[in-house]
C-alpha cells in the first residue's frame, strides 16, 4: 500500500500540546507510509485540497488523518478521498484532539500518544478493503407516532409533500397537550382556535390515515422498508358508525368517571368524547368505570345510540403498515410532583398543577372558564404561582429546565388578572428564562402592566392555615428575607418528563433514550431531528423540552427529513455490514439467534445450512462477528484482523 | 510499541462508537484532563468486543484493558451491550483462572454525554493499573508443578457394567440398524485393555460392541460428521449431554439420531491404568469383577478397583443415565449427594494468581499444539476452520511459546462457555496429560453462578446463556463499579 | 575400536554434569499429572536422572516445534521514504547438544530425518547445523511394549542406527558403548570407568531383550501393497472412521518431518518480521488447503492414506527404508487408540485378496 | 421484653414527665427499659457544632457501653440524643475519624455499635396498632390532636429513618391506634425555635407562635410532642409567643407518651401531667371510659412501621 498521513494542527487546538511535525516525521517510518504532512487546518478547503493533491501526486491508495474525532469529520474526509478517486473506506482517522491534545498538557506524552494513535490507524488501514454500497427500493410512506402539535405539523407537511402518512395517536383524539391549553403565549390567542383548523386538516387530508386509540406494537425492517404493527385498542364503539352526536354521554349513568382530558379537575361520563373539537370526534367507553363492564349490566348507551355503534364485545385489533420512515412525536407528561411533601404531596385540594389551571381557565373546561377553588368553588383572591417544581432540582434527580414554564406562568398570571381583576398574583421563580421572540416583553408585561408580584426565591412550604387558606412560606433572595403569603390557591409549574411509554417505544424503534426517557437525537447540535437509527426522526418534546413554536418547527423539520429521504427512488446501504465466509460457516445459527435486527437468515449451499446476511437490514454492530466461534462472519471495516492489527500495534 | 518508560503503562480501551467514544469526545471538548496511558480502539458496539481481543491484549503485554459501551437500554444496536455484558462478565470471572488479575480488565458504560464520567473512569482505571504495576508475563514465571488430588467418594456405587443388559442392547441395535447408516459404539482396541470406537454397519459388527469401564471415549464427537445421515449412537450419561448440546446447536437433527443408552457405572482413568500396567508385551486377559477389573499382562495380574481407578469426573457424576435417549435399558443407579468441586478446578482454586501463572507456564511448556484436546471435544464444531490455525482471522501464530498455547486454551474455554458439559475429553485426549479441564470447569462454574445454575447439555430447547440476555441481570452488578 | 565405559547409577549425574559443561543436555524428565508424561528437557545439576521412554521423542532437538528461520527488517531511507531497505538476519542456531537416554527407536528417527534433510538435492542448513552439533546417547530397551514394534520395521531394542553411544543397563550400572567417532570422543573425555570387563553382560542383556519380543510379521511387501490399495477408498475410509484428525500421531512421531512456513510480525517493527518454520500435520485438513480454498484432501481417509503411504510406501521407495521406526507413540498417544500396525497388516492382507 | 435504654440528660430534669410517662407506657406495653450503666451526656450541647470529634467521643462512650452490654438495639426518647448517637455511629464508619475519636477515649470504641432507635420507633416495632389498641382503657375519641415531631426527629432523612422528612406519620399512627382524632398537622416538622430561645427570643417566639396559632386555628385540643426541648419551648414560652403574635394561646403541649398513657387509663400523676404549664385539665375532661375493653381491631391491624 501507499499511505499518506496528515497530522492536523487544528490551529493551536492540537499543535498547542502536540508536536505535529514530529508526529508526521515519526509516521513516515510506519509501514507503507510514503507521505506525511502536518497541515494547519486539514478540514478546511485548502487542507482537503492538499489531501486530494497528495493522493494524486504520491499515488496514495490510503489516507490517515490525525485530527479531531471521527464523529466530527470522518464523513468529511471520506468525501475528500472519494473526490480524489479512492474508495471512501480506504481512510482512517486518529483522534488526537479530543483524545489527546484537549485532555493532557504534557507535550512529550501527547506527541508520543499521537504517534501511537497514528500507528494504530495505519495498522488498521493496511487491513482495509474498498467497500461498495448496495441500493434498494423505498416505501414512500411515513408513519408518525403521536398526534400532538408536532406530529400534526409533521403529518400535514409530509402529506402536502405528496407522501402518504399514517398517524398513530394513543388517545382517542389528536391535539395532545396543546388542545388542553386555554391561551398560548406570547400572543394570548386561543389555543383551540389555532390548533383546531390543523386538526381538521388532518382529518380531511386524503393523504393522512389516522389511527386514534392506537399504539405501536412491533417495528421491524430498516430505513426505507419498515413494517409496523399497530395495536388498535378496543373503544367499544364502532367508529365507522359513530357520528359523534354525543347522545350516549348525555344519558350515561356513570357520571363519576375521572376526566382525563380535564386533568382530573372534574368528572365526566364513562362513555364520552373528550372535548367538542376532538378529532376524530368519536366516543369511547372507559371500561374501568362503565357499568356494563363493572356491574355487567347497563347498556344505556347501546339503547340510545341512534347509529347502533356500541359494541361491548370489541377486542383490540391489529393492523400492519409498511412505511419508509418513522417520526416519533410522543410528547411529554408532567412529572409526579406529589413527591414534594413540603407542598402537601397532593393532599391540599387548592394546590394544583399549571395544566389543571389551564383547564380552569378554559371556557370549555369544567368550570366554564371561571377560576374557582376546587375545594369550595370560591373565587380565589390571592394566587401563588411556584415555578420550577420538578425542574432544575438536583435533589430529586431532575437537573434539567422544562423550558416553557416561565412563559406560561406569566401568561397564567396575566389571564388571572383578566378573569379576576381584584385578585393578587405572586410568582416565586428561580430565574426568568424567556429567550424567545417577544417572550421577555411578554413576561415584563405581567409585572409592569398586570402587577404580578415576582419573588425571586424558592418556596419552602405550603400548608393550610386551618382557616381555609394556605400559608406559602418562602424566601425572597433579592431582599434576603423570609416571605409568608396567605394564598387561596397555589399553582405549581410542574416540570415535564417524557411520555410514560417512551422507553418501550424507543426499544421498538431501536433508538436511544436518556435517563429521563427523552429520545436521543443523533447529534445534539448538528442532527437534532435524526436518531441513531436511520429513517427514524424526532419531533417535539419527546426529544427534549420545547414550546409550541419549536415543536412545530421540529415537526416540519422531521417532515423535511422524510421528504428528503423519499426524494430518491432508491437508497444506498452502509456497506459496513457483516459478510459470511460460507466455507467457514458450520450453520450452527448462533449469529442468527443473536442478531438484534434479524439481519441474518439461514440458507442452503450445496445441501449445507449456512448463514446469510441481508445487507440492507444489517446495521453493522458486529455482534455476530464476536459470536461466531470460527470467525466465519466478519463485519466489514471492523473485521477480526482489522481489530487485531490495532491490538498488535499496541501490544507487542 | 514501547510505552513511555517509567511513566506510562500500556492500557488498551475498546470503546463503542456511539456512546463511549462520544463520551470520550465530550470529555475532550470539556478539556477534562486525563492520564495519557490509554489508547482507544474504536469499535461499532461493545457487542463487537470479542472477549478474546481482551485476552489477546493482556497476553501480549497490555497492562490493562478497558471496555466501555452504551448504558444498558441505550445501545445503538438495541441489545449489543446486553450480550457484551454477559460475555465480558464471564471473562472477568475467567481471567484469574489463567493467573491474570481481573482488576486489569474492566468494562463499564459511558454515554456520549457523560464526559465527566469518562474522565473519572479513565482516571480511576489508570490509577488502578498503576497501583497494580506492569503486568507480569507468563514466559518468565517461575516453574511450578502441581497435580490434582483424586476426587472424593463417588456419588453412586461405581462398577464395571458387568451385569448391564449388553446382549439385549445389541439386539435392540440390530433391530434399528437397517434404518441407520451406522451405529457408533465401542469395540476392543489394540489389546483387551483398550477400546476404540466402533462404527457398526452390519449386524455382525454389532456383536463387537463392548460395554464397561474401558469405554471412556465420548462418541458424540463423531455425530456432526454424519450430519444429514441417520445414525445411532451408544451413550453413557455424560456422552448424552454432549448429544443434547449438539441438538441445541442445530448441529445434529433429533430425527437423525437414535440414542441407545445403558446406565454408566463409571469409566477408568486410562492414564493411571496405563501407568500401573507399565511396559508389557501382551495382554493375557481381562476379568471383570463387580467393582474391579483384573488385567493380566505378560503373565502378571493387575487389579484395578473402580473406587480407585475411575476417572475423577465419574466420581462427581450426577447423570450416569442418559438425559435423553431412544432406547434405554438397565436399572437406574441411585445418585446421592451434591457434585463436589471438580479436582482440576479445586487445584486451580487453591493457587494464587502468581502460582497459577507459574502453573500454566509449567504445564503449557510441554504442549505440542497437536490439538487432540480440540479435536476430541464434541463441542468443537468449527472443525477444519478453527481460528487457532487460520490466517484470516489471524488470532494466533505458529510460535511454540507458552502464551500462544495458553491463548489457544483460552479460545477453547471461552468458546465453550455455556456449552461445555465437562465430559473431560480434552484432558483425556492430551497425550502429555496437561490438566486443561480445570479451565473449562472454571468457566462452567462461572456460567452456573451467573446464570441461574445453568448447566449445558441438559435441555435441548434451552437458550444458551451467552446467546441470550436479561435487561436486568440478576447476578451481574457491573454498575457498582464507580 | 569403540570406546566402552561403565557407569554406576550414582555416577550418571556426575557424567551428565561433566557433559553439560560444554553442551546442552536433553534428558527425560517426569511431568506428574493424572496422566503422567516424560519429556526431554534441558538437564541441569540437581535434576533426577530418568531413563524411562519419553512420551515425546527428542525430535525437537533438530527440528523444533517452531523455529525462527530468519528475521527481516525494513527501514526507510530518511531522505526518500519510498526507498526501503530490507535487512535479513539468519537465526540458524546450533549449540552443541547431547541427547541423553533416548531409545533406539528415537535415535533411528534421526536417521529417517537425515535422509530428506541432508541427503536430498538440497541440504537444509538449519537442520544440518543442529544435526552436526548433536550427540545421541541411547539407552537400549530391556523389553518391548504393547504399542511398540521396532523390530517390524528394521529396528530393535538395541538398534544402533542414529545413536552415537549405546547405553545398556546391567546389574549395578550401565555399559556405554560408542557407535560413532563423536560418541567415542565423548566417552573418552567423560571421566567414566572402563567398561570392557562387563561388556559381555551388556551384550547378554541386549540378546535377552531381543528374545523377549513377540515375533514380527513380515511387512516387507507393505510398499507395494499400500501402493496397490491407493484407490481403494473404502479401505481407507474404514480405517479412518474413528480418526479425530488431530495431530497427536504426527507431532509425537520421531520421523514425521513435514513443516509449515509462516511469516509473523511486521518488517517495520523494532523486532522485525519473523519467518517461522513449524511442524505441520498431514492429518489436518489445513495441510493441503490451497490459497484458493480448494483442498485435494478434504476427507480424513485421504489424509490417513497419505500418512500411511508416506511412511510405508513412498518414503521407502525414495530412501529404501520405512519412515516409521515402530516407537508406537502414534498408538499410545492416539485419543481413540487407532493402531497403525493393524492398518499396515490389513493393507497387506487386503492387497493380497485384491490380487 | 428487655430494651437497653438511654434516657438522655433532659429525662433527669426538664423532661422528667416525658421520662415518667415513657417508663409507664412502656411498662404497659411490656417493654422493660433497662438503663445502660454509667451513661453520659450525648454531646447535644452547642459543643457538637464546635468540635465534632469531641461530641462523637461522648456518644461513642455511650454506644460503647451499650456494645459491652451485648445489646442489639438501644432506645432513647430524645430526638436530639437519637440524632447525635446515630450521627456518631455513621461517622465512626470512617476509619480515620474513628482513629481520631479513639484517641480521645480511654479505650478504643467497640468495632460494632448497637443500632439506636427512638422510643417511638421502638414502640411501633414492639407492637402493631391492634396490640396498642388492646391496652386502651379510656376513649380518646373526643380529642383532636396536632402531632408535632419537631425539626430534629425526621432530619436528616437518611440518618433518622423516619420516612419522608417533611411528612413523617409514625406518631399519627400511634395516636390513632389510641383512638384519638389526629390532625394532618402541616407544621409537624417545622422548627419551634427552641434552640435560639436565649439569643434570639423574638425569633423563637415568632416560630413557636406560628405552630401554636395553626394548632389553635385547626381546633386542636393539644399539641403532641416527642422532643423535650420542643415541649418545654411550646409549653413554657407560650406567653412569650402569645405576646409576640398578639394572641391568646391556651394550648396544652403533651408528650405522645402522656397521651398514650391517658388512653391506657394511667393516672395523670403517673404520667407527670402536673408538670405542664398549660394545664391539660380541659383535655382530661373529654376523656370517657372506653366503651368496651376488647375493642374492635384497628383497621388492617398492621404495624405502624
Amino acid at each position: 500500500m501507499r499511505i499518506g498521513v496528515f497530522v492536523c494542527h487544528c490551529g493551536s487546538n492540537i499543535a498547542g500540546t502536540v508536536d505535529c511535525a514530529k508526529v508526521a516525521e515519526i509516521a513516515k517510518n510506519f509501514p507503507d507510509v510514503v507521505y506525511a504532512d502536518d497541515p494547519m487546518y486539514t478540514c478546511a478547503e485548502p487542507g482537503q485540497a492538499a489531501i486530494e493533491a497528495a493522493i494524486h501526486e504520491h499515488k496514495l491508495d490510503g489516507v490517515v488523518v490525525a485530527s479531531c474525532s471521527p464523529r466530527m469529520h470522518e464523513a468529511t474526509f471520506r468525501r475528500t478521498v472519494e473526490r480524489a478517486g479512492l474508495n471512501r473506506y480506504m481512510f482512517e482517522m486518529a483522534n488526537i484532539r479530543e483524545h489527546v491534545s484537549w485532555i493532557g498538557k504534557e507535550q512529550q506524552a501527547n506527541t508520543n500518544k499521537s504517534a501511537e494513535l497514528v500507528e494504530i490507524a495505519v495498522a488498521k488501514l493496511r487491513n482495509n478493503r474498498p467497500l461498495a454500497a448496495k441500493t434498494f427500493d423505498v416505501t414512500k410512506k411515513t408513519l408518525i407516532v403521536g398526534g400532538g402539535v408536532a406530529g400534526i405539523q409533521a403529518a400535514l407537511d409530509c402529506a402536502e409533500g405528496g407522501i402518504p402518512v399514517i398517524l398513530v395517536e394513543r388517545e382517542s383524539t389528536i391535539g395532545g397537550k396543546m388542545a388542553k391549553l386555554d391561551k398560548t403565549f406570547p400572543t394570548v390567542d386561543c389555543s383551540a382556535c389555532i390548533l383546531g383548523p390543523k386538526m381538521v386538516d388532518v382529518a380531511q387530508h386524503p393523504g393522512i390515515t389516522l389511527y386514534a386509540c392506537a399504539e405501536i406494537e412491533e417495528v421491524s425492517g430498516y430505513v426505507g422498508n419498515f413494517s409496523v404493527k399497530i395495536r388498535k385498542r378496543a373503544t367499544y364503539i364502532d367508529w365507522e358508525k359513530c357520528t359523534g352526536c354525543g347522545a350516549c354521554s348525555e344519558k350515561c349513568p356513570s357520571k363519576k368517571t375521572p376526566d382525563v382530558f380535564n386533568e382530573f379537575t372534574g368528572t365526566t361520563t364513562a362513555i364520552n368524547i373528550p372535548f367538542p373539537q376532538a378529532i376524530p370526534k368519536k366516543a369511547v367507553i372507559n371500561a374501568q368505570y362503565c357499568r356494563q363492564f363493572t356491574k355487567g349490566k347497563c347498556g344505556v348507551c347501546a339503547k340510545v345510540c341512534p347509529a347502533g355503534a356500541i359494541d361491548y364485545a370489541m377486542q383490540d385489533s391489529f393492523v400492519t403498515e409498511e412505511v419508509g420512515c418513522i417520526i416519533a412525536a410522543t410528547g411529554y407528561e408532567l412529572m409526579d410532583w406529589t413527591i414534594y411533601q413540603e407542598y402537601g404531596g397532593g393532599r391540599y385540594p387548592d394546590v394544583i398543577t399549571s395544566l389543571q389551571y389551564e383547564r380552569l381557565l378554559s371556557a370549555s373546561g369544567p368550570t366554564g372558564g371561571h377560576i374557582v377553588r376546587p375545594s369550595d368553588g370560591r373565587e380565589p383572591q390571592t394566587i401563588v404561582f411556584i415555578q420550577c417544581v420538578g425542574s432544575r432540582d438536583n435533589s430529586i434527580g431532575r437537573p434539567y429546565c422544562s423550558g416553557f414554564c416561565c412563559m406560561y406562568t406569566a401568561k397564567q398570571a396575566i389571564l388571572t388578572k383578566d378573569h379576576l381583576p381584584q385578585s393578587r398574583s405572586y410568582v416565586f421563580y428561580m430565574d426568568i428564562r424567556t429567550p424567545g421572540k417577544m417572550y421577555d416583553e411578554f413576561s415584563r408585561r405581567a409585572v409592569e402592566e398586570y402587577g404580578v408580584e415576582y419573588i425571586r426565591g424558592r418556596v419552602s412550604a405550603v400548608y393550610p392555615d386551618g382557616l381555609g387558606r394556605y400559608v406559602v412560606m418562602g424566601a425572597d433572595t433579592l431582599l434576603g428575607e423570609p416571605v409568608e403569603i396567605r394564598a387561596d390557591m397555589v399553582v405549581l409549574a410542574v416540570g415535564i418528563e417524557a411520555a410514560k411509554n417512551a422507553p418501550a417505544l424507543a426499544e421498538k424503534l431501536r433508538i436511544s433514550y436518556d435517563k429521563y426517557g427523552f429520545f436521543m437525537e443523533s447529534h445534539v447540535k448538528l442532527k437534532p431531528v435524526e436518531t441513531n437509527t436511520a429513517g427514524v426522526f424526532l419531533a417535539g418534546v419527546c426529544q427534549g423540552a420545547k414550546d409550541i413554536p419549536a415543536s412545530v418547527a421540529q415537526g416540519s423539520a422531521a417532515a423535511a427529513k422524510a421528504l428528503a429521504l423519499f426524494a430518491r427512488d432508491k437508497l444506498e446501504n452502509d456497506p459496513q455490514t457483516a459478510q459470511v465466509d460460507a466455507r467457514r460457516c458450520v450453520g450452527c445459527g448462533k449469529c442468527i439467534r443473536c442478531c438484534p435486527f434479524g439481519a441474518i437468515t439461514e440458507t442452503e449451499i450445496r445441501n449445507e445450512k449456512k448463514a446469510q446476511v441481508i445487507e440492507t437490514v444489517c446495521q453493522g454492530c458486529g455482534l455476530c462477528t464476536s459470536t461466531c466461534p470460527q470467525g466465519a462472519v466478519q463485519l466489514s471495516h471492523a473485521t477480526d484482523n482489522q481489530i487485531l492489527a490495532e491490538v498488535n500495534a499496541l501490544c507487542r | 510499541m514501547p510505552v513511555m518508560k517509567d511513566k506510562e503503562l500500556r492500557i488498551v480501551g475498546f470503546l463503542c462508537n456511539w456512546c463511549s467514544y462520544g463520551g470520550a469526545d465530550t470529555a475532550g471538548v470539556a478539556r477534562a484532563e486525563q492520564p495519557t496511558d490509554l489508547r482507544i480502539i474504536r469499535v461499532p458496539c461493545s457487542g463487537r468486543v470479542d472477549p478474546l481481543f481482551i485476552v489477546k491484549a493482556l497476553l501480549s503485554g497490555a497492562d490493562g484493558v478497558l471496555v466501555s459501551g452504551c448504558h444498558p437500554r441505550d445501545c445503538h444496536y438495541s441489545s449489543g451491550n446486553f450480550y457484551a455484558r454477559r460475555r465480558l462478565e464471564v471473562l472477568k470471572h475467567f481471567l484469574p483462572a489463567l493467573g491474570i488479575d481481573n482488576a486489569r480488565f474492566e468494562y463499564t458504560w459511558v454515554s456520549a454525554s457523560e464526559g465527566q464520567r469518562w474522565q473519572q473512569v479513565v482516571t480511576a482505571f489508570t490509577r488502578r493499573i498503576h497501583t497494580l504495576g506492569a503486568a507480569p508475563g507468563f514466559e518468565d514465571a517461575p516453574l511450578l508443578m502441581k497435580t490434582a488430588d483424586m476426587a472424593p467418594a463417588p456419588l453412586r456405587p461405581l462398577g464395571t457394567g458387568k451385569n448391564a443388559p449388553l446382549e439385549s442392547l445389541k439386539q435392540a441395535i440390530k433391530e434399528k440398524l437397517p434404518d441407520l447408516a451406522c451405529v457408533i459404539g465401542w469395540k476392543q482396541g489394540y489389546d483387551d485393555a483398550h477400546t476404540t470406537p466402533l462404527f457398526a454397519k452390519k449386524p455382525e459388527d454389532v456383536d463387537e460392541l463392548v460395554w464397561g469401564p474401558l469405554n471412556a471415549a465420548n462418541l458424540a464427537v463423531y455425530l456432526p460428521l454424519f450430519k444429514g445421515k441417520k445414525v445411532g449412537i451408544v451413550v453413557k450419561g455424560c456422552d448424552s449431554r454432549s448429544v443434547v448440546e449438539l441438538l441445541q446447536e442445530n448441529l445434529v437433527a433429533r430425527e437423525d439420531v437414535t440414542i441407545f443408552a445403558l446406565p454408566c457405572e463409571g469409566t477408568l482413568d486410562m492414564g493411571r491404568v496405563n501407568e500401573k500396567l507399565g511396559r508389557y508385551n501382551v495382554v493375557g486377559g481381562i476379568a471383570h469383577g463387580a467393582t474391579n477389573i483384573t488385567i493380566t499382562t505378560d503373565g502378571q495380574e493387575h487389579d484395578f478397583s473402580m473406587a480407585e481407578y475411575a476417572q475423577n469426573k465419574c466420581r462427581g457424576c450426577t447423570e450416569p443415565e442418559a438425559v435423553l435417549s431412544d432406547v434405554r435399558m438397565g436399572d437406574s443407579p441411585l445418585v446421592q449427594g451434591e457434585a463436589p468441586v471438580p479436582q482440576e478446578l479445586a487445584l486451580l482454586d487453591a493457587m494464587n494468581l502468581d502460582e497459577r501463572r507459574s502453573f500454566w507456564r509449567t504445564q503449557m511448556e510441554r504442549c505440542l499444539r497437536c490439538y487432540a484436546c480440540r479435536n476430541a471435544c464434541p463441542m468443537c464444531v468449527c472443525r477444519d476452520y478453527c481460528i487457532s490455525d487460520s490466517r484470516d482471522p489471524h488470532w494466533m501464530t505458529q510460535e511454540a511459546g507458552v502464551t500462544q498455547k495458553l491463548f489457544f486454551q483460552t479460545i477453547h474455554a471461552l468458546h465453550l462457555a455455556g456449552r461445555c458439559t465437562g465430559c473431560g475429553e480434552c484432558q483425556r485426549a492430551c497425550p502429555v496429560g496437561i490438566p486443561i479441564l480445570g479451565l473449562r470447569q472454571h468457566i462452567a462454574r462461572t456460567v452456573g453462578e451467573l446464570f441461574d445454575n445453568y448447566r449445558a447439555g441438559i435441555d435441548p430447547a434451552a437458550v444458551p446463556p451467552l446467546l441470550g440476555y436479561e435487561v436486568e441481570e440478576r447476578n451481574i452488578r457491573e454498575r457498582e463499579w464507580k | 575400536m569403540s570406546a566402552i565405559r561403565f557407569a554406576t547409577p550414582d555416577g550418571l549425574p556426575a557424567f551428565l554434569a561433566r557433559l553439560s559443561e560444554n553442551s546442552r543436555i536433553l534428558a527425560p524428565a517426569v511431568k506428574p499429572a493424572g496422566k503422567r508424561s516424560v519429556i526431554f528437557e534441558d538437564w541441569h545439576e540437581g535434576m533426577p536422572v530418568i531413563l524411562e521412554k519419553a512420551t515425546v521423542p527428542p525430535k525437537d532437538a533438530v527440528l523444533p516445534q517452531c523455529e525462527t528461520l530468519f528475521t527481516y527488517k525494513k527501514s526507510k531511507n530518511p531522505d526518500n521514504r519510498e526507498d526501503v531497505a530490507l535487512c535479513l538476519e539468519n537465526r540458524a542456531e546450533a549449540r552443541p547438544t547431547v541427547i541423553f537416554a533416548c531409545r533406539p527407536c528415537d535415535a533411528r528417527g534421526f536417521a529417517v530425518l537425515d535422509r530428506p534433510y541432508l541427503k536430498g538435492p538440497f541440504a537444509d542448513p538449519y537442520y544440518k547445523a543442529k544435526r552436526a552439533n548433536l550427540t545421541v546417547i541411547t539407552i537400549t530397551c530391556a523389553s518391548g511394549c504393547n504399542t511398540c514394534f521396532c523390530h517390524w520395521v528394521g529396528g530393535g531394542p538395541s538398534s544402533p542406527e542414529g545413536s552415537d553411544i549405546l547405553m545398556t543397563e546391567i546389574d549395578g550400572g550401565f555399559v556405554l558403548q560408542s557407535m560413532t567417532e563423536a560418541g567415542e570422543k565423548l566417552l573418552e573425555s567423560a571421566g567414566l570407568d572402563d567398561g570392557r570387563e562387563v561388556f559381555a553382560k551388556a551384550e547378554a542383556a541386549r540378546k535377552t531383550a531381543w528374545a523377549s519380543l513377540a515375533s514380527a510379521p513380515a511387512i516387507k511387501t507393505a510398499p507395494q501393497c499400500i501402493a496397490a490399495l491407493f484407490d481403494n477408498e473404502q479401505f481407507w475410509q474404514e480405517h479412518t472412521e474413528a480418526c479425530l484428525s488431530c495431530g497427536a500421531c504426527t507431532y509425537f512421531c520421531p520421523t514425521c518431518y513435514c513443516f509449515n512456513i509462516t511469516d509473523e510480525g511486521d518488517a517495520f517493527d523494532e523486532k522485525g518480521g519473523r519467518r517461522l518454520r513449524s511442524w505441520d500435520n498431514c492429518m489436518s485438513s489445513l495441510f493441503t488447503r490451497e490459497a484458493s480454498g480448494h483442498n485435494p484432501r478434504t476427507q480424513k481417509a485421504l489424509r490417513m492414506r497419505n500418512r500411511i503411504a508416506h511412511k510405508f510406501s513412498t518414503y521407502p521407495e525414495n530412501w529404501g527404508a520405512f519412515s516409521c521406526n515402530g516407537c508406537g507413540r502414534c498408538i499410545s498417544g492416539c485419543p481413540v487408540c487407532l493402531d497403525i500396525r493393524a492398518v499396515v497388516l490389513n493393507a497387506i492382507a487386503a492387497a493380497a485378496s485384491e490380487a | 421484653m428487655n430494651y437497653a435504654y438511654y434516657p438522655g440528660c433532659s429525662a433527669k430534669g426538664s423532661s422528667a414527665d416525658y421520662e415518667k410517662s415513657t417508663q409507664a407506657v412502656c411498662a404497659v406495653l411490656g417493654m422493660n427499659l433497662v438503663e445502660i450503666p454509667g451513661w453520659n451526656c450525648c454531646g447535644s450541647t452547642p459543643a457538637h457544632a464546635v468540635d465534632t470529634e469531641l461530641s462523637a467521643a461522648l456518644c461513642s462512650r455511650n454506644l460503647d457501653i451499650a456494645a459491652q452490654q451485648g445489646v442489639e438495639k438501644l432506645l432513647t426518647p430524645c430526638p436530639s440524643c437519637l440524632s447525635n448517637l446515630r450521627h456518631t455511629a455513621k461517622r465512626m464508619e470512617n476509619p480515620q475519624f474513628r482513629a481520631r475519636v479513639d484517641e480521645l477515649l480511654d479505650n478504643p470504641a467497640a468495632p460494632d455499635f448497637p443500632g439506636v432507635t427512638s422510643v417511638m420507633q421502638g414502640m411501633a416495632a414492639h407492637c402493631d396498632a391492634n396490640g396498642i389498641a388492646s391496652f386502651i382503657r379510656k376513649d380518646l375519641g373526643q380529642l383532636t390532636l396536632a402531632p408535632y415531631y419537631g425539626c430534629l426527629m425526621s432530619r436528616p432523612a437518611d440518618i433518622m429513618d423516619f420516612g419522608d422528612p417533611e411528612n413523617p406519620t409514625l406518631m399519627e399512627c400511634l395516636l390513632a391506634a389510641c383512638g384519638a382524632k389526629v390532625l394532618d398537622f402541616p407544621l409537624k416538622t417545622a422548627c419551634c425555635g427552641a434552640s435560639y430561645g436565649i439569643p434570639e427570643r423574638t425569633m423563637t417566639a415568632r416560630l413557636s407562635a406560628r405552630i401554636l396559632r395553626l394548632a389553635t386555628d385547626m381546633k386542636a385540643d393539644a399539641i403532641v410532642a416527642a422532643c423535650p426541648l420542643c415541649q418545654m419551648n411550646l409549653d413554657l414560652r407560650q406567653p412569650q409567643a402569645a405576646k409576640e403574635a398578639d394572641a391568646i394561646f391556651a394550648m396544652p403541649v403533651l408528650y405522645f407518651t402522656q397521651i398514650m398513657g391517658l388512653a391506657f387509663g394511667l393516672s395523670p400523676d403517673t404520667l407527670g401531667l402536673e408538670k405542664l404549664r398549660v394545664s391539660a385539665s380541659a383535655l382530661l375532661d373529654k376523656l370517657e371510659p372506653a366503651p368496651s375493653i376488647s375493642k374492635t381491631p384497628v383497621e388492617g391491624g398492621q404495624s405502624c412501621e
